[in-house]
């Protein structure tokens, strides 16, 4: 077991290198330090003096990968690569182009992003498999004929409508909820209570009918037939027999994105105006932060590794067949 | 006891796949229900339990148990008696079983439905399994233990009537006798009443006190198995059955064939359903259709006065072993290993030795056979000897016609290959389904024989097709218009394209009916009298190897445990594991 | 009757490509018995029937669209022929009154005036307020600039039917040559394949996407002597984006392919060509290519409306396709501010929601339809 | 969950605290966060927006005067101007400006400006561990000084640190006198790794005489450096902040002057979460100051503003409508909703709004508008004749009254030259027409006709927009930063305007730095600009023609290029001259130049419109003063009630919604009795 993580955790690194590689190559091909340089100096009055100093001042003023003033190890370390890239890996995401401590604002923002993530999350999946449950139950009646139907029209529509449909109806008309805000703690409990139903009913479609599909799948199984051949009521065969089952292909679509709800939704978090790293993230594309933009890339990357990990540890887990080395 | 009529089976497209079925159990006698693939046995077993696919349904008859017709029974109902006054054993008993579970949960569950006063404990006992089973989850048992774990289950509801559907095909045949022995046991015990459901004579023989033949839907022929075994087949299908199963006694005599397969559900001809094969057929036999009367659906049926029993005295073939100078195969002392991988490094800390020091020799024009049940390795060195195991190590000599295999290269190995080839197991797998069949046999043409022109290559494969039964119409044909039994003699004809010398036949009738692997193994006898080829025969059914081969070698845990001339292994095993395999085989 | 110059922008030609293949498919196909009967099957389903004949409309929408003319301005004589440096096509023609009917600003589907009052001056010099009368009657109304909806929305499909479709030309040989490499040949090129995949999955899809979309842009405006007209330059934008979806979309159908070819490498049929010595570049095309055929088909139908919906996304975030071109993306975009308006301006959003919920939901049927037909498995 | 939160007495879509509204609170938004606090940095108009009421620099604009006219803020009076000449000599203040090599401004500063209490102004808290500080509350104790002429002198130092690179250093270090020097001296030391302090380093431009006296000398002269006088770049900064905020460890924290800013001004910035919410509370040292004409009332006028972060629009307008706002601008969208344009072309309430008790506040922005077209390009640029008609026909296509009816809802005027309104020099009505693009008629501003562009057109050699010899068409390329879900129409609205012309425009649309790279390089064709005053004055908008000042290549306002001896040399003219006729007749030829060659088409000059809630008191904007929220003034108890008047949440969806529910389960019961009945 620790050998297996201590292998997974060596297979991450150079996954981690790539996505440094890749996302160095992209974002200093963008755009050059000068560049952000006059984004970030504002629109009036700039001089190229001032560019220089901005990119003195935020350590832009560096070589790519070789600096020939360095002396030593400096030659590669004094380098872009290195003090915007690499540096990542020790969790050190450096300044925003605002002069912003950037762990620090993802520590702060990424819990306003779970606060709503995770609800959204944990409800989310309660109420795609409980209707899947259902249709699986009721599967060839017409019940199951019209919820499919039903599913597929909600897949068809686009999240930005149920954002908007969402903030008119229940906030706006209705006057059920605030349209818009956060606030931590249990006061703000009402601003949740929108985000986290669009971002339900957001999934409903998709989630629901994989699920089915899931258990239509399981349901078809020998196992199965040999339950009701004991004569177990449907209701256990479903729940202990093809849930328990299920179980397995669940886990790895649902574990590992849990440590990915820590960034949040963009689009949610930006209609709603939460304070959390989707929003976070949506600012600084819009903004060019490419800082931020580097870390979010690294952090996404992190956190889907260690999603991998965390959902070869629940097979272990619900699997009896698995055992990690 | 439990009274079955006219039972009728339609499937999701209105065909009907059970077409007046009509059986009747008794208790603490067994009922064998026997027939080939598509004659509606499992259906038959499935509606008794209600528990059919989705979408077939059943559409008339009556299952009278205790005066209660089971068919009329709300499904509230039902479920109380299904594992409670019926259960069922399945084939597959990985599949059967839950695999997320352990065995006492899954026994618990059937406890706890049909409120029990057994415990886990004591039907584990009754079962033959440990206490320390129960724990187990079903992938850590052997293949005969989840079988018994999955009877035991089972006899949670105390069940009158026991159904087993085939519960033994998946299992090597040493535990298969077990678990008949295991049946026959609690059948006994219990007082039940076990519809045995199975394509197996050998089976059928053992177990039955009844037979019941099952034909393209229908019964054909009903009797006790007492009488039908001694001969008394009156159906010209029963009787055919018995006689195109090979066994050692049939050694060196052609079987009677069967010609055709068994008609798909719903296709069925007009009139009797076996007339299109039955070689005792008569005009009126493809108009009307037979009754089932005194046991027997036919118009003509046979007298009960045959044949005498076969000889058993064996006739040996061409004695090759002393004749033919250097053999044309050669092995010795073949490892085929497999890395285990560990540890942070992931290096091979062990190996699985799959094939494990394994010499023999083959000559010109002879068959040999090599027995053993499923993970002795027979697979693994039939795959090394054709250099298709890249992710194993092989070491060894291999030596065909004195070239060393294991060291070809390039050219010579591609001449190599056209010296040896292989027919698989499975007709079904082993050709693509996306390919026409001229475009199959052609490749290994256009591969081997490069300096074939088109021309020459489509004469050839027409001559092969001609050869194995076949015409040059099956070429711009898809394989999926073929039945089994074609399929395997395309297989057959794709391998000879090339003209090989040895031919490795990996099982290659055991996922075919009995009547069409009589059909098969006389293709191959006569193609090896003719081209003189020498068959590495690949098998687990030792009835088979007694009729077909000329020399046998046992594989255990990858090594040979005995080898030698048929009819002495066969009549007087030296090895106890050969002797356990003799006396498994049913029938 | 004035001259035209035929004009193929880059994603016409992709476009008339992709239809010349699944031309060679169906033509194809048509020979095969089996392929006939399994979209037989598809077509069969009452939902893959009515589902196929919205997406035929969508289609030939899109396709007439596709067909770019230029229109020859008057020249004197003497003069080489000039043409207009607007990119015209044939679905701008059959919709000449929609697209050059335009009013001021909005007016309701149908109305006779426009929505907002304006003050006019009346023929006795007296100042009144009241809403224009409109030129031209609109079905589905204008917009903010008095551009008709309905012809906006028919412009916006092949927008999404090229996202929808050349994505999946970029994405289909990559995934195809990486995914069934990286299961049939396994060891070395297995790892490093699927070090590349996982990779590029690692990374959050529309951050990645984001960032080529910027660095694409910066190309395209680097070099603007390579478009002769807005036209190309939209569309080069379009392919771009294209391209990065694809690229960055491919790994799921690799996944699967290198998951159905592990299975394939090991069937009898695979070994018995080998046993003959098959090349492997020879086993690969005859053998596992075809074999996996249904899978490519099942997934590029599924994708089609992920991809679609996906455009709507990215055009919020700001990585989407040219402001200027038509798009369901930007046009939601620009609709739903609308919708705080008094009197609500729902026109555009309803008619983009609705353009964009029946392509999708025909797309997202029929792929159930040919899911169903393909892989009787996964009917989910 | 509606049902239990529908118990309290507030609404239950309040995004405000429970008992919030009740308070003297001001409630507004902002939509992005303000970048920099630091009143040496700021300069974008939402940072200003809020340091502007922390910030105290000497002087401010007078609340309700128009036009704008400065007084004293901090100070006892307006500073004392003296001109010296090279040599020393007092000048007399009408000198000519050759002659002038010195300007000295001495203000005498008030004794009661206090800074708010700040931990940094204890000795004792300069040297707390850090580790357990997370926030400035972690600071057990603050205090408070009076505000010195030396913490003005600091701040006008730390214009010249590299540390800090202030935006307005560049403009600076040309007009303080030792400003340069003193940059050059500090980005030397930075160079060398050296530690810098501002307070040993000495700035000649900038002297505290005594504690109450501060000096500050120009190079030459510049008369409107008075208004820099009212910005926050000149707001004192206490050095022991800077010496608190500069630890190790603290920037680490945010906490830094740009992050939580120390004035003197009539708020401090109680809460900074500029991801959610910033809050501004009453300073209790702020020094006495009443509304102006009504001395009972001692400014700041509330106790807190609560800035909540709003970035869509749709949120904002409806939070704004149920009441939990207390002031809106309009967004273009939503602005039917709330006004109609009465038959006279003034704007008025709508008729909901008005039963909503609202109030509309109107004023010019000083402010303009503009389409640039690039000097230097080929095609249109240059003092040639064809280029200048084809530039004069393009400015009469653009139809900017159409540009104004459709996206700004009438909320703006054509603007006819390059003063706005309400700057001095801009002359209304036919005496500011713009004879290239309108001509005058019955009392009113009508523009040209689409004939004259074409005959325009034709003049330039391209007629019907095709070239005359050739038969080309005419492509012109507009490059826009244009993003965001209203550019497409707007692009689409340019296109149409050339096409009229036969113009074929094609849009290049990039992002902000391609953009801005671009009209640094000079290779822009056509673009859209504008310009909002730093202070109301003509110098700061003619500045943005003046040729030396260009963009290409020079990197100065100039964005479109322009270059013309004769408007630079009145320009210099102009710029040091006292507002009378004089300087009147110069701008008015000024004036006539620039529409003649039409290096711009004037696009408009936009009205801000702002709603207001009833509960707030009235006001008139003052848009050059940025320090406005002290006047600001509200009735909470209105509020409350109108709050709960309209905002009832709708009960009969949740009903619908159970019956639905209640449906399901009933045909999912019968399909499940059905099928426990089922036989075969």
């Amino acid at each position: 077991m620790i050998t297996y993580l201590i292998r997974r955790l060596a297979y991450a690194l150079p996954i981690l290198l790539g996505v440094n590689l890749l996302t160095f190559a992209l974002f200093f091909g963008v755009s050059s330090p000068d560049d952000m340089a006059r984004l970030h100096l504002g629109g009036k009055r700039i001089t190229a003096e001032a560019v220089e100093r901005w990119k003195v001042q935020h350590g832009y003023d560096l070589p790519h990968f070789y600096n020939p003033a360095g002396e030593g190890v400096a030659k590669v370390t004094q380098t872009l690569f290195v003090q915007k890239s690499l540096k990542l890996f020790a969790l050190d995401f450096g300044a925003a182009d605002d002069g912003r401590d950037i762990g620090r604002e993802i520590g702060k923002r990424m819990w306003p992003s779970l606060v709503v993530a995770l609800p959204t999350f944990v409800l989310g999946l309660g109420a795609y498999l409980a209707i899947a449950l259902f249709l699986v139950f009721f599967r060839n009646t017409a019940i199951d004929t019209v919820g499919v139907i039903l599913l597929v029209a909600l897949m068809s529509i686009s999240g930005l409508f149920y954002v908007i449909g969402g903030q008119v109806l229940l906030a706006k008309w209705w006057q059920w909820v605030p349209i818009s805000g956060y606030a931590p703690g249990l006061s703000g409990l009402h601003f949740l209570v929108l985000p986290v139903l669009i971002g339900m009913v957001s999934g409903i479609g998709d989630s629901t009918r994989f699920y089915r599909a899931l258990f239509l799948e399981e349901a078809g199984h020998d196992y199965v037939r040999t339950a009701h051949a004991k004569g177990l009521s449907p209701f256990r065969v479903l729940f202990r027999h093809i849930l328990g089952n299920a179980a397995i292909p669940i886990l790895t679509g649902v574990v590992v994105v849990i440590p990915r709800l820590f960034l949040g939704s963009l689009i949610l978090e930006s209609f709603f105006g939460i304070p959390g790293l989707g929003s976070y993230t949506i600012d600084a594309i819009q903004a060019q932060d490419f800082a931020i933009v580097r870390a979010m890339v690294f952090l996404g990357s992190l956190l889907y590794i260690l999603g991998l990990m965390l959902t070869d540890l629940s097979y272990a887990w619900v699997d009896p067949r698995v055992r990690l080395q | 006891m439990l009274q079955l009529a006219d039972l009728v089976v339609r499937l999701p497209d209105g065909r009907h796949a059970v077409d007046g079925v009509s059986l009747a159990l008794e208790a603490g006698r067994c009922l064998v229900l026997l027939g080939e693939s598509g004659c509606g046995k499992s259906l038959t077993a499935l509606s008794l339990l209600r528990l059919l696919p989705e979408g077939v349904t059943i559409a008339g008859g009556q299952a009278r148990l205790a005066e209660q017709d089971l068919f009329s029974l709300p499904e509230r109902q039902m479920r109380g008696w299904r594992g409670g006054r019926l259960a069922m054993v399945f084939q597959e008993p990985m599949s059967s079983l839950n695999p997320v579970l352990t065995i006492a949960a899954q026994i618990e569950e059937a406890l706890v439905a049909h409120g029990s006063s057994q415990t886990v404990a004591s039907l584990l006992a009754d079962v033959d399994l440990q206490p320390q089973h129960a724990q187990s989850y079903p992938f850590q048992l052997s293949g005969g233990q989840r079988q018994r774990a999955l009877i035991a289950m089972m006899l949670a509801g105390e069940p009158e009537i026991l159904i087993a559907d085939e519960p033994t095909t998946a299992l090597d045949v040493t535990v298969q006798a077990q678990i008949l022995r295991l049946l026959r046991d609690l059948q006994a015990k219990r007082r039940m009443a076990l519809l045995l459901i199975t394509h197996d004579l050998g089976i059928a023989r053992e177990m039955a006190d009844t037979v019941a033949v099952l034909y393209a839907g229908q019964v054909v022929e009903e009797a006790p198995a007492s009488a039908l075994f001694a001969c008394a087949a009156r159906h010209p299908y029963t009787r055919a059955l018995m006689q195109v199963t090979p066994s050692l006694g049939r050694r060196g005599q052609p079987l009677s064939s069967l010609p055709g397969s068994v008609p798909l559900a719903g296709a069925w001809p007009r009139g009797c359903r076996f007339a299109p094969r039955c070689g005792q057929v008569q005009p009126r036999c493809r108009e009307l259709a037979p009754p089932l009367e005194h046991g027997v659906r036919c118009l003509f049926p046979l007298d009960q006065a045959v044949a005498s029993p076969p000889s058993i005295a064996a006739q040996p073939l061409a004695d090759a072993t002393s004749a033919q100078g250097t053999p044309l195969l050669q092995v010795e002392d073949l490892c085929v290993h497999y890395p285990i991988r560990r540890g942070l490094w992931q290096r091979t800390a062990d190996w699985v030795r799959a094939v494990d020091g394994v010499s023999l020799h083959l000559n010109r024009g002879e068959t040999l056979a090599l027995v053993g049940e499923s993970g002795c390795g027979k697979s693994s060195l039939a795959r090394a000897l054709l250099r298709l195991q890249p992710q194993a190590t092989v070491r060894g000599r291999i030596r065909l016609h004195g070239e060393e295999v294991l060291n070809l290269r390039g050219a010579d190995l591609h001449a190599f290959r056209s010296r040896a080839q292989i027919v698989f197991q499975d007709p079904f797998s082993s050709l693509n389904p996306r390919m026409r069949v001229g475009d199959i046999l052609e490749e290994g043409l256009q591969a081997l024989r490069p300096e074939m022109g088109p021309g020459a290559r489509r004469q050839q494969i027409e001559r092969m097709l001609n050869r194995v039964g076949l015409d040059a119409s099956a070429m711009p044909r898809y394989p999926h218009a073929f039945s089994g039994g074609q399929r395997q003699r395309l297989a057959i004809a794709r391998a000879l394209c090339v003209e090989p010398q040895l031919l490795i036949l990996d099982e290659p009738t055991s996922a075919l009916d009995v009547s069409v692997q009589a059909q098969v193994l006389a293709l191959l006898r006569a193609l090896q009298d003719e081209h003189g080829l020498a068959y590495l025969f690949i098998t687990h059914n030792l009835p088979l190897v007694g009729y077909f081969a000329d020399r046998v070698v046992v594989m255990q845990g990858g090594k040979i445990v005995e080898a030698g001339a048929t009819e002495i292994v066969m009549a007087a095993p030296q090895h106890p594991y050969t002797q356990a395999l003799l006396a498994s085989a049913p029938g | 009757m004035m001259g035209i110059q035929p004009t193929l922008l880059i994603s016409d030609a992709v476009l008339f490509l992709l239809l010349a293949a699944v031309g060679a498919y169906v033509w194809r196909s048509r020979r095969s018995e089996r392929a006939r009967a399994t979209w037989r099957g598809v077509f069969a389903a009452r939902m893959g029937r009515w589902s196929a004949w919205v997406m035929v409309f969508f289609v030939s929408v899109g396709v007439f669209d596709s067909l770019h003319f230029r229109v020859a301005v008057e020249t004197p004589a003497g003069q080489a022929q000039q043409y207009s440096g607007e990119v015209l096509s044939v679905l701008d023609t059959v919709l000449t009154p929609l697209r050059t009917a335009s009013e001021k600003t909005y007016s309701a589907p149908l109305a006779a005036t426009l929505l907002v009052k304006e003050s006019v001056t009346l023929a006795d010099g007296s100042v009144a307020r009241l809403a224009p009368a409109i030129a031209h009657v609109h079905p589905l109304g204008t917009d903010k600039v008095g551009q008709d909806v309905l012809y906006l929305a028919l412009k916006s499909v092949r927008t999404g039917l090229l996202i929808g479709t050349l994505t999946t030309l970029v994405m289909l040989p990559l995934a195809c040559a990486l995914g069934i490499a990286a299961g049939y040949f396994g060891g070395r090129v297995d790892d490093a394949i699927q070090y590349l995949y996982t990779t590029l999955n690692s990374i959050p899809g529309v951050l990645l996407i984001a960032a080529a979309v910027l660095v694409v842009d910066v190309q395209i405006d680097a070099h603007g002597e390579w478009f002769n007209s807005a036209a190309a330059r939209a569309d080069l934008r379009l392919l771009a984006l294209c391209a990065i979806l694809g690229l960055t979309g491919w790994t799921g159908l690799a996944r699967l392919l290198r998951a159905e070819t592990l299975k394939l490498r090991e069937l009898d049929y695979i070994q018995a060509a080998r046993a003959f010595g098959v090349s492997h570049g020879r086993i690969l095309a005859r053998h596992v290519l075809p074999n996996v055929a249904h899978l490519v088909i099942i997934t590029v139908v599924l994708d089609f409306s992920g991809l679609v919906l996906a455009e709507v996304v990215l055009s919020y975030v700001g990585a989407g396709v040219d402001p200027a071109t038509p798009s369901f993306g930007n046009m939601i975009n620009a609709a739903r501010l609308e919708l705080a308006r008094e009197p609500v301006v729902w026109w555009p959003l309803a008619t983009a929601f609705a353009f964009l919920f029946t392509l999708v939901l025909a797309a997202n049927l029929f792929a159930d339809a040919v899911r169903a037909a393909f892989d009787p498995r996964g009917a989910g | 969950m509606v049902f239990a939160l529908m118990g309290c007495q507030e609404p239950i879509n309040s995004p405000h605290p429970s008992g919030a509204a009740l308070g003297k609170t001001l409630f507004s938004s902002f939509s992005e966060r303000p970048k920099h606090l630091d009143p040496a940095r700021a300069y974008s108009s939402n940072e200003i927006e809020l340091i502007g009421q922390i910030y105290e620099p000497p002087l401010q604009y007078h609340f309700t005067k128009r036009p704008y006219e400065l007084e004293p803020l901090t100070l006892t009076a307006m500073p004392h101007l003296t001109l010296l000449d090279k040599q020393g000599r007092v000048l007399a203040p009408n000198a000519p400006a050759e002659q002038v090599a010195q300007s000295v401004y001495e203000l005498q500063l008030r004794d009661d400006i206090r800074y708010q209490p700040h931990p940094a102004f204890v000795p004792a808290m300069h040297s707390v561990a850090l580790r357990t500080v997370e926030g400035l509350a972690d600071f057990p104790e603050r205090a408070s000084r009076t505000v010195t002429a030396a913490d003005y002198v600091h701040q006008i130092k730390r214009l010249a640190d590299p540390r800090v690179s202030s935006p307005i250093y560049g403009l600076m270090r040309e007009t303080i006198l030792g400003l340069g020097e003193l940059g050059d001296r500090l980005a030397a030391r930075q160079q060398k790794g050296e530690p810098i302090h501002l307070e040993v380093e000495s700035l000649a431009g900038a002297v505290a005489v005594d504690a109450r006296t501060l000096r500050i000398t120009l190079k030459g002269r510049y008369p409107q450096f008075i208004y820099w006088l009212a910005m926050p770049f000149f707001a004192p900064i206490p050095p022991e902040v800077e010496r608190f905020y500069a630890r190790p460890g603290m920037a680490e924290k945010n906490l830094s002057l740009d992050w939580q800013p120390v004035g003197s001004g009539p708020f401090f910035l109680a809460e900074n979460d500029p991801n959610r919410v910033m809050r501004l509370v009453r300073n209790p040292n702020y020094h006495l100051e009443s509304y102006p004409g009504r001395p009972d009332l001692r400014l700041p006028l509330i106790d807190q503003a609560v800035y909540s972060l709003e970035k869509e629009d749709i949120p904002y307008w409806g939070k704004f409508l149920q009441g939990y706002y207390d002031s809106s601008g309009i967004a273009s969208d939503t602005f039917d909703q709330a006004i109609r344009v009465a038959p006279d072309g003034t704007p008025e309430l709508s008729a909901e709004m008005q039963g909503r008790h609202l109030q509309l506040v109107t004023a010019l922005r000083p402010s303009l508008w503009y389409v640039g077209f690039n000097d230097l390009d080929p095609v249109l640029g240059g003092r040639g004749n064809a280029a200048r008609k084809l530039r004069q026909a393009l400015s009469i296509a653009l139809d900017w009254e159409e540009f104004i009816s459709i996206f700004l809802n009438g909320r703006g005027i054509p603007a006819q030259g390059p003063i706005p309104p309400g700057i001095f020099g801009h002359r209304e009505g036919a005496a500011g027409l713009n004879p290239v693009t309108h001509i005058w008629q019955q009392g009113r501003l009508q523009r040209r006709s689409l004939a004259d562009a074409k005959q325009l057109l034709a003049e330039a050699g391209w007629p019907q927009g095709r070239h005359a010899q050739t038969g080309a068409p005419l492509v012109l390329y507009l490059d826009t930063m244009a993003g965001g879900a209203d550019a497409k129409a707007r692009l689409d609205w340019y296109r149409k305007q050339f096409a009229k012309l036969g113009v074929q425009l094609v849009v290049r649309a990039t992002d902000y730095n391609r953009f801005q790279d671009k009209m640094l390089k000079g290779s822009a064709q056509i673009f859209e600009w504008g310009w909002n005053a730093d202070y109301p004055d003509p110098e700061n908008f003619l500045f943005l023609l003046y040729g030396p000042n260009r963009k290409a290549g020079l990197n100065g306002e100039n964005a479109a290029n322009y270059q013309s001896a004769e408007f630079d040399r009145l320009f210099v003219q102009m710029k040091d001259m006292q507002n009378g006729p004089a300087r009147q007749a110069v701008i008015d030829q000024m004036r006539a130049l620039v529409q003649h060659d039409a290096p711009w088409a004037f696009a408009y000059v936009s009205k801000s419109y702002a709603l207001r809630h009833g509960w707030m008191a009235p006001r008139t904007p003052n848009l050059m003063a940025n320090n406005t929220l002290k006047y600001t003034d509200l009735d909470p108890s209105a509020r409350v009630a109108y709050q709960q008047k309209w905002n009832r949440p709708a009960l009969w969806p949740l009903f619908a919604g159970l019956a639905g529910a209640g449906l399901l389960v009933t045909v999912a019961w019968r399909a499940w009795r059905r099928r426990e009945a089922a036989q075969t």
